[in-house]
Formats: structure tokens, C-alpha cells, sequence
């Protein structure tokens, strides 16, 4: 399969935004809570979840993706909502809880919903899941070719919310992609003592779907995979299941010791960021030389304080904002 | 209001009614859940609609609750207007988190930029004998957490135009129908749940209660089956000379505070019969609404008629004592005229 | 694999046991509840779940079974509980609502507990299914042999708790049967609309267990499969998953007008019902001649009518006692 | 009551102490749930145990809460005394089924045969900027539904205690301790979430309120991080001149209505500060108990501090408005000294 030129590059420029994004979002978060550690302190309180190391199964999605296409996110949801092409500043700001956020603050970084693109995310475990099968439902019900994609976490495959979802979506032969970021991790609980098969795509088969496994944290090998999930989906086939053996550079959330991961997990880990490697390998095959990188580097950086500027320049919203949109006005005529 | 005909149905049949008058004139919306195809919904609230609108728009689904009615979220966010049925409250647990976590919350997470117009149906309540953890209410628990509307008719009138004004809200609505109500063929018969429907589309606002019986000696706020328990019991009081005012909540969320307190100014007492279990439910919050609302009003403080805090028993005497019953609503509202 | 005469007879002998106690109940049942059938009326109200044609589910596991074993059981647990011998005495009057039911009245059909035998069942599909779990640590814990099983129907397999309980049982190794009753229909919807594929003991490989298929519904080859099952289990290696095609000769309830199901349907599932193919094999085979058979229906129906007549001249509770077993009083010593 | 110590540990601490205490002298007593073991519970309640104990009775578990929840049951049924944890009680709702269903149910069910003695440990509360789906108290909830025991701590020394008699219990116990009261390193400082805890084992007992300041002028019946935010208004109430009260719940079931109705005998006056959503939870059951048990006591209604019913906002401004707070203690105080 040859890739054209521009995706490998926009894959490239995303993991960078993604990665700056992730950085600066640390840096901040930390800035004001440091020395002694406070959660609820500073211009980001609560927990954090980044997925600095995760960029590659973003990215590999979002050249396939079309307008009006669903995702649904984690926990962790940053790099998926920029693949897709979530309004950064919106994003930005509702990470700190400013009134020009995406949900004026009520929110925040677990609870980011986005119309156009058409992406939502949730702090629970699972949660995401059946809601990309209505997502297609309603789809299919429109006669539109667009598709669902659900990501969510190796941990999540444990949930009963993943097979009944599958079950569902394989059944009614839906336009989902489900997409299983398996970072080998469930905040300190490894893989091996939560799940009893090796490869969770392996439970594809429990749904009669097709699963497929991307045993590297690779973009391209990523595009590809997802690339034909995708199609096949568009194509009316029905859904699949896709496994991408992925890595979370750092803690669960910002400020876990990450003690559970042996210091040689974490060297190794670091040693093969998709970000370096994926780099190299464009510079190699001469689809980028080393002033391009520097280029698109230095553009999302300037997009990315772009954005933590918008955010940090936006007002709160009043208190007593608190009480809206607990309920919608009626909108539907008699 | 459109004018009443004089046609007759079951609760269970105005239900089924309304939802097919809006599934006519609104292609958006569909029904899901199990055995509401085929079957009809085991209570009969999906009655005929396979028929009429085919396997596309009335999907039976497998038992995966958190699974389909989850699918009815991301459904209701991407246009559609989903009915998706719990056949029994009671079996809330296994998929409570993409109710209260993602229904009710995902409007009020996105700023309002996202809506989830879902009707969650559900059949309540006990009395026939089906055992602890198929005769739960339960309602209080619903009412509890935020986001979602719960309305709980208790009568075909009522049921019809509910259910019309549910699926037209933007809003997901939990719409509980209490089995002793909807006038199934199979249950014990209950003259009270059939009633006048006109055949038009109309629309019963959600949130206002009703005032089923006017009365000046106490107030007898309810909802669902022990409305029609007040109205017994309130005919028998009037035999003894006490004159009940029976307050029909029809919904939790919003709760009517505004129709409490305005009846308790008049009867200055208050009696609350609640099917659910007696605490951290309907019946304390209805009172702390009368205290905060009418507090120097209370000629004596109010009482509850509730289910204790047991899981409901199996056995028929166990089951009839613990519930409300027309007997204890009466010796209640006796003992509470002569209180304070 | 050849089978002690003893065993043979003995699946028969409980067959008729259970089948005779169906019988019976959905007489008694109906008796004063017609001609206009109410559920809350009569000597028994409430939903009825007879399993009348899964017989072989239940007996052909109970000659493999030791004290202490335990076993989950579902909505539709007569069956189950009669083959592992719960005291039918109680068990009858439990249904009967009567204090000398198994749960004083407290509990009803969809109720049932027992200590010895080690007995549960739930009025919640798939609510067992963990519950089994839970028990082999138990039996771990203590050291002891004891297997755990749990019984649900085709349609709780696509619950999210049979995901959980599985994953769990073969991450752990647990000594667990999961024992799947495909009767191929969840009240109306047929297993075809339910389960994206055809067998479910095909979802065992996304656990790494053995899942084994019992076809048919004929009680020797049940008690074959359950027999390894069980032993494997006994032998600490671990779970397996066992799905026995079998009947629901009646409705999912008593009053239901079982519409759903063509007549062609029914009238097959009558002929091959396995009280007759196994009588007929049984004497065929030399096993048991007819006026065994005689002895053995006979000694049955009186055994179910002795049961039957302990519950109806037992005492209801008094009503008061609705209050009592919410809580146990204190037992542990300080 | 033993004798106190000057030992000195926060509520968490105290919390893990007194769960190694009853694995060391009950050898049935084991814990299980997520990142429970090596990680030691992602707010300490575990702390340690892995360590002592093993693998075989700290078992850290997949992402499965219906499955080791149910499972604890089996456990529990079989004759083990689990602990088991569910992370944050907003979770609930993909397990509900295994705790209100099941676990609370059973020995009901069995007419008192079968006992399930399960301890479930749950993290409650917001404040700290961690929005909706990870800052709700919920004890409303569980409250509501018969048959499991539910205790609050909001200090070490009744959290060690309470741990203790919980775990003694032969029946479900769910044990929620709120993140303000652990004095968590990574958490806001909270000087009360460190105190006197003595070594040895003992029990606090499980329904029993607790008079953790005396007052004449009204009372503040609370529960978790809220009786600290009563104790500081309380504070600030007598530089006013106004003696406040406060009654640390402990417990919502049993819930101790007689120290309500003795408090408000004496004083009078009740406020419930509540951090649960405000309607259909434990404000209302407060105050309809004193309603019930001291109406004619009361110089004036009684008044609720709570939250609103809204998902808990994520922005630091809306979630500091939403949550009780001591200056909302404080006005509505003075403002219930002078009504009536
Ligand atoms: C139902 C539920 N259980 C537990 C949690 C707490 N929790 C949040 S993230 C997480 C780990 C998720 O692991 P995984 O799915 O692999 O995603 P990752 O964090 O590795 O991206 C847990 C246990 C939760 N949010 N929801
Ligand atoms: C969680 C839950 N959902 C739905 C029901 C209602 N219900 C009771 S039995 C049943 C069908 C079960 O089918 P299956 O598991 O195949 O068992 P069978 O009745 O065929 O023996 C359903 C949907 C329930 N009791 N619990
Ligand atoms: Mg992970
Ligand atoms: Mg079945």
C-alpha cells in the first residue's frame, strides 16, 4: 500500500501537536501545584490523563476519517479529539475551565464534546462504547456512509460494556470501528493480570468480526489497519475490532509515581517513542528533511501556545452558571 | 388541551398510542428494548408497533442493557429519538451508569451544545406477588440523581400525554409506568385504568401535579398505584366525614412544589403514601417541602405511607402488609386529624 | 466412556422427578387462576419459569457433584435445584410462600437458597454468573476440592457479567462450570436475533478455556461433557465453558401464549422430547424394563406429591415478619 | 472503648490499619479491587497490605466491577469476610446490579440462612476539580435501598472503628470515605484529617450519631468532609454568639433518628448540611425525622445547605458555588436564627 505523501506528513505534524499539546499541558498543570502537590490547586486542577506516547493511534485514524464521521474517547482523550480535529482553543479552555470552553467549563478534560467534528469522551471505563454502535444506528438510519469509532483502553476490554457493544454492533452489522489502545497498562494493573488471552483481538472472534492486531507502535502501520477497518465500515460490512499495541510514556495521571512500572519498562519505553522513530523514518525515506521537521515542528508549537493562550485569556464563566444546561429548552414545535 | 372524546382504552394501549402517533409524525423517532417487537413489550406498552412501523423502527434486542441503551445515547446525540425500554425497573443496576453518568449528564457536560432526547420506559411496582427484585418502584432513586426527568402516570389520560410530551422533549425522561395501572388483561382488574383518551396527539405538561380529588381536611400527595389507593381511600374517609384532597405528583423531576404547598395552605395536613421504600426517597423530600413551603401552615406534622425499608417479600401476606394499603391510608388519615 | 447402570437410572429417576414437579406446579398454578387468569391470584402468584425439556441440563451434571459443591442458578432454577437435591419439601413451600419455605416466603420461585446442597438463584439474567466466581476463591481459600457452577440461559450470555465472570474465572485459574442452557430463545427473541454467532461456546477461546458444545439435548452426552468439566475443575485446572442445546417445552412464563415460536416449532420440540427419548433408550438398551419405568414414575409422583402437600399444609409467615432477616444479628466475636 | 493513645495517624492511615488488624486475627478477611495491591489503593485505603499479606488476599482485579463485586458475594455466601473496593462510588453504576440487588438481598432471600458479609469500600466526594463523573457522595443513593449497612466516616478515629465493626459485621456494610477527610498528601491540607488513633483494635459502632461539638442554638446534623466545613462555620458562628450544634451522622442506615430528635429537642433549630445532590437524598430524610420526632419543638423550618441538583461542575468557580461551603453554613445559619 503506498501512502501519499501528504498523509505521512499530516500524520507527522499531528503527533507533534498532539505531543507539544500533552507537554505544555503537563508543564502547566504541575507550574502551580509544585512544591507540595495540591490536585485541586492551580490552572488545571482534578485529575489529568495524557497520552504522550499514544499519538501513533490517533494519527493513523484521521486521514480515513470523513465529515460528520463519530468518535467516541476515554479517559484519556487529548490525542484522539486533535486527530479528529477538535477546535484546540475550545478544547484548550475547556481544560481550564473557562467559559469559551467547549462546555463552558462544566466539563473538563474527561468530559470533552465537540458537535463538528462530531467527538465526545467520558470518564467512565467502557462508557464510549455502545455509544458509538447509536451513533451508527442512527447513521445507517440516515442513509449516510458515516462511520463510529470507539477507542478505548486494553483495561476496558474487562468491562461488560465491550462485549455487549461488539455483540451488538456484529449482530446489527453497524459501521463501527472499535479501537483497542492496548498500553499494556490499567493504571498499575498490567495486561497479564487483567486479561486472560494475550491479544484482545483475538475476542473478535467471540463476535464473528474481524480482529486485527498492530503488534508495534507504528502511524503507518496504524494507517493502514485502520485505513481498511474504516472502508469496510463505510462499505456497509460491518464492524471490526482493531488492537494497537501502544505506550503511555508517562504516569496514569499526572503525578502518579509510576512505580508500578519497572525502571527497565520505562527505559525501553522511552527508547522507542513513535515520535523519535516515526521522525527518523521520514527523514530516511527523504519525505522530510531536517528543516521541514523544524518547520512543522515550530508551526504546532506556535498553534499549540495559541491555543493555552486563548484558553488562559478567556474569562470563568459567573458562578451561578453552575444551573444552566442541566436540562435543555424545548425546541421540538407541537 | 384538545377537547375529550368519548373513547375509551387502558393505560397500557394510550401508552402504546402515543408512541405511535409520534413515531407517524416523526421519523426520527424509534423503539428499542426487549421483546417490545414481536412480543409487544411484556407489558404491552410497544403494542402493534412492529406491525405499523416494521424491524427498522422496533428493534428487539438482546440482554445487554447497558449495551442497547447506551446505543440509544449515541443514537439520540446523532438526531435520532430514541424509546428504549427497561423492562423492569428493577433491573436498573446492571445499567445505571449510561443512565445517570451519560444520558443526564452528557447535556450539561457539553455547555448545551449536545442534546439527548431519550425516553427511558420502565415498568414499577409489586403487589401481584413477583418477589424482590421485580416489584421495586424505585423512583426515588431516579429522582435522586440529576439530568433526567421521571414522570409516573397514573392514568390512560395522563399516560397518552406524557408520553407525546417525553419523546417531544429535548431532554431524556424516565417514563415509569406502574403495572397495576396500565389495565392488563392478566392482572387483578383495576376500573380506574381504563378512561376516556382522545384520539388526537395532545400533550400533558411534565411537571405539574393534578389535583385528582378536592378536598379540605388533609392533603394526600402520591403517584403511580397509590393515587388510586388515595381516591379508595379517600371515599371511604368521606364516609367518615373527612374530606381528603388527593394530590397526583405525575412527576418527580420536576418535582411540583409549587402544587404541595398550595394544597397544604388549604388542608393545613399532609399525608404522603410512597410505594418506594420508605427512606432517602419521595416521601421525606415531599414533606421537607411542605416544611420549607408551609411550614406555619402544618396544623400537625405530616406522615408518610410508604414500604419500609425491606426488600419486598414474595409471600402474598408479607407482600400486602408491606405495601400501601387503602386500609393503612385510612387509619393514617384518621389518626392524622386528630394529631397536632 | 461407559456409564455406571446406577447413573444411568438415576438421571432418569431425577427427570421424572423434575419433570412431574413442572407438571404439577403449572397445574396448581393455573387452577385458580383461571378462567380469568390473574397473576397475583391463586395458591401461587407471581411469574413462573418451568423448565419442562431441560431436563438433561440439569441431571446430567449431578451424579458428577460432591458435598459442598456449589451451584448459581437463574430465573428458571427448578431443574437445577432438584438435580442437586435441594430439599423439595422446603423448596416447594418456598414457592408456596409458606414459613416452611426455604426462605420463610421471603424469596419465591426466582429465590431459591440452600446451604447444603450449596444452592442460589437470581431473578436477574446473568446475576449468578460472578457469584460462581466468588465461590471457587472460597473453595481456593480453604483448600478444599469444591467446583462452583453456574447455569444461565443463551440469552445471558450476551449480559455484560458473563464477559466479567469468565475473564475473571480463567485469569485466576478458579475451579468454575459456566453452564450455558441454550434453549435458542430469550423470552420472545430468538437466539438468531440476540448472538452475533451460532454457538456460544465458541466466546470460550476469548478467555483461553475449553468451550465445549453439547448439541443435542439428551442427558448421556451431557453427562459425559459436564463430567470432564467438572473433574478438570476438581483437578485445579481451571474453568470451562459447556453449552447444551436444549428445550423450553412450555412458555418463558405460565400465561404467556408463546405466539412467538411457530407451530412448527413446537410440535417438533414436542417429538423430541427427551423424557421419551431417554425412557426409550433406557429400555432398549436393557437398562430399565417397564415396569421399572412404572416403579420409577410412580415413586416420583409420590415424592412430588408429598412435597406439594408439606407446602400447601404449611403456615403462611405472619405478616410482621416481613421486618425480620433484612438484617442478620451480630454472630462474630470480639 | 479503649483508652486512646497519642498516637497520631491520618484517616487514612487509620482506615488501612484497621483492615490489617482483622486480616491478621481473621484469616477469612481478604481485599480485592483495582490497584488495590501494588499500588495500595489509589487513595491509600490499602496501603500496605500487599506487602503483609500477599498476593493471595490483596488481589488487585481487571476492570470488571459486576464481576468481582458479584464475586465478593459468592465469596462472602461461601464463607470469606471480602473487602472489596469499588474506586469511586460514581462508578457504581456499571455494578449497582451485584450491590442492591444481590449482595443486599440474599439474606433476605434466604429467610436469614445465607449471610453475606461483604465490606464495600468506596472513595466519595468533590471539591478538588474533578467533575462529574468523579466527585459525587451518592450515600443518598445507597441509603434508599434496604438491606446494606452505610457508614461515613470523617476522622481517623472513627474511620479505624468503623473499619473494624464493619468488617465484624455479618452483613454488607458499604464504606464510604470521603477524599477531603484522608489527609492524602496530594490532597488540599485538612488539619482534621489527622488525629489521635489508638493501636489496638476497636469498633465504633456502626448507627450511632455523634455530638462532635455541643450548641444550644441550633443543630447542624452532617456527614463526611461537610461535619469539617460545620465545625469550622461553628466556629465562626460563636464569634457571633451563635452556639451551633453539630451531629456527625456517621451512618446513614441505620440512621441514629433519636440523636436528631435529642439534638433538635434541645436546640431547637436544624439545618442538614448535605454534599449529596439536594432532593430526594438525606436532607429530606433529616429533616422529615426531626419533623416526625420534634415538631413541636421547632421555633422554625428547617433548613438544607446542599448541592444542587446539577452534575458537579468542573470549573473551580461553578464546583466551589455548588458544593457547601462555610460561609454558606454561616449565613444560612444566621439567617435560621432569626426565622421562626
Ligand atoms: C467503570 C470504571 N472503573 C474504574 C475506573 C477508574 N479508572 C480510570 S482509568 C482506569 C484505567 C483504564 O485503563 P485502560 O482502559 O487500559 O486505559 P488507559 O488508562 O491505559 O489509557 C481506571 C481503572 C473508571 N473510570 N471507570
Ligand atoms: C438484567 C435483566 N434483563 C432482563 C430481564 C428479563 N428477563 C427475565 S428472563 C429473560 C430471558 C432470559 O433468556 P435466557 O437467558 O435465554 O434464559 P431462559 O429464559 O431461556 O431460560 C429476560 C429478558 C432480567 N430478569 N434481567
Ligand atoms: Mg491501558
Ligand atoms: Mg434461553
Amino acid at each position: 500500500m503506498d501512502i501519499p505523501r501528504e498523509h505521512l506528513v499530516d500524520m507527522y505534524q499531528t503527533m507533534v501537536k498532539i505531543r507539544r499539546f500533552e507537554e505544555r499541558i503537563r508543564e502547566i498543570y504541575f507550574a502551580d501545584k509544585l512544591p507540595a502537590f495540591d490536585i485541586a490547586a492551580g490552572l488545571i486542577p482534578g485529575e489529568m490523563h495524557l497520552a504522550a506516547g499514544q499519538e501513533p493511534v490517533a494519527v493513523g485514524m484521521s486521514p480515513h476519517l470523513k465529515e460528520g464521521d463519530a468518535i467516541t474517547a476515554t479517559h484519556r482523550p487529548h490525542h484522539v479529539a486533535i486527530a479528529q480535529g477538535v477546535d484546540l482553543k475550545r478544547m484548550a479552555a475547556e481544560i481550564f475551565g473557562r467559559d469559551t470552553g467547549l462546555g463552558h467549563g462544566k466539563g473538563g478534560h474527561m468530559h470533552l464534546f465537540s458537535v463538528e467534528p462530531n467527538f465526545g469522551c467520558s470518564g467512565i471505563v467502557g462508557e464510549g462504547i455502545p455509544v458509538a454502535v447509536g451513533a451508527a444506528m442512527a447513521f445507517r438510519h440516515h442513509g449516510s456512509d458515516n462511520v463510529a469509532l470507539s477507542f478505548f483502553g486494553e483495561g476496558a476490554a474487562n468491562q461488560g460494556s465491550f462485549h455487549e457493544s461488539l455483540n451488538l454492533a456484529a449482530l446489527w452489522n453497524l459501521p463501527v470501528v472499535f479501537v483497542c489502545e492496548d498500553n499494556a497498562y490499567a493504571i498499575s494493573v498490567p495486561k497479564t493480570a487483567s486479561t486472560a488471552i494475550a491479544d484482545n483481538s483475538d475476542r473478535a472472534a467471540a463476535y464473528g468480526i474481524p480482529g486485527v492486531l498492530v503488534g508495534n507502535n507504528d502511524p503507518v502501520a496504524v494507517y493502514e489497519v485502520m485505513g481498511e477497518a474504516i472502508a469496510r465500515a463505510r462499505r456497509g460490512e460491518g464492524p471490526s475490532l482493531v488492537e494497537i499495541k501502544t505506550d503511555r510514556l508517562w504516569g496514569h495521571f499526572e503525578g502518579d509515581a509510576d512505580a508500578y512500572r519497572s525502571d527497565k519498562f520505562k527505559t525501553e519505553m522511552l527508547e522507542r517513542d513513535p515520535m523519535v522513530g516515526y521522525a527518523k523514518r521520514l527523514s530516511d525515506e527523504g519525505i522530510l528533511n531536517e528543516s521541514d521537521i523544524a518547520a512543522i515542528q515550530q508551526a504546532m508549537y506556535d498553534e499549540v501556545e495559541e491555543a493555552l493562550q486563548y484558553a488562559q485569556d478567556s474569562p470563568y464563566p459567573e458562578p451561578e452558571s453552575a444551573l444552566e444546561h442541566v436540562f435543555a429548552e424545548r425546541t421540538v414545535t407541537l | 388541551m384538545t377537547a375529550k372524546t368519548e373513547r375509551k382504552l387502558t393505560t397500557q394501549k394510550a401508552i402504546a398510542e402515543g408512541i405511535a402517533l409520534e413515531m407517524r409524525s416523526d421519523d426520527s423517532v424509534f423503539v428499542m428494548g426487549e421483546d417490545i417487537g414481536t412480543y409487544g413489550g411484556i407489558f404491552g406498552a410497544t403494542e402493534g408497533l412492529l406491525d405499523e412501523f416494521g424491524e427498522k423502527r422496533v428493534i428487539d434486542t438482546p440482554i445487554s442493557e447497558t449495551g442497547f441503551i447506551g446505543a440509544a445515547v449515541g443514537a439520540a446525540i446523532n438526531g435520532m429519538r430514541p424509546i428504549v425500554e427497561l423492562m423492569f425497573v428493577d433491573f436498573f443496576g446492571v445499567c445505571m451508569d449510561q443512565i445517570y453518568n451519560n444520558m443526564a449528564k452528557i447535556h450539561y457536560f457539553s455547555g448545551g451544545n449536545v442534546k439527548v432526547p431519550v425516553v427511558l420506559t420502565t415498568a414499577v411496582g409489586g403487589g401481584y406477588g413477583d418477589a424482590g427484585q421485580h416489584s421495586q418502584t424505585l423512583w426515588g432513586t431516579f429522582a435522586h440523581m440529576p439530568g433526567m426527568k421521571v414522570v409516573v402516570p397514573s392514568n390512560p389520560y395522563d399516560a397518552k400525554g406524557l408520553m407525546i410530551a417525553a419523546i417531544r422533549e429535548d431532554n431524556p425522561v424516565v417514563y415509569m409506568f406502574h403495572k397495576g395501572v396500565l389495565g392488563l388483561g392478566w392482572m387483578t382488574p383495576n376500573p380506574r385504568a381504563t378512561g376516556e383518551v382522545p384520539e388526537e396527539p395532545y400533550e400533558v405538561p411534565i411537571g405539574k401535579a393534578n389535583v385528582v380529588r378536592e378536598g379540605t381536611d388533609l392533603t394526600i400527595a402520591t403517584i403511580g398505584l397509590s393515587v388510586h389507593k388515595a381516591l379508595d381511600a379517600a371515599e371511604q374517609l368521606e364516609e367518615k366525614g373527612i374530606s381528603a384532597e388527593v394530590l397526583d405528583l405525575r412527576s418527580l423531576v420536576p418535582l411540583d412544589r409549587e402544587g404541595i404547598v398550595a394544597s397544604v395552605e388549604k388542608t393545613h395536613r399532609l399525608m404522603v403514601v410512597d410505594e418506594d421504600y420508605h427512606s432517602f426517597g419521595m416521601s421525606g423530600e415531599v414533606i421537607t417541602t411542605a416544611i420549607e413551603g408551609a411550614f406555619d401552615y402544618l396544623d400537625a406534622p405530616p406522615v408518610r405511607v410508604t414500604t419500609p425499608d425491606i426488600p419486598i417479600p414474595y409471600s402474598r401476606p408479607l407482600e400486602q402488609w408491606a405495601l400501601p394499603s387503602i386500609e393503612r391510608i385510612v387509619e393514617a388519615s384518621s389518626n392524622l386529624l386528630v394529631a397536632g
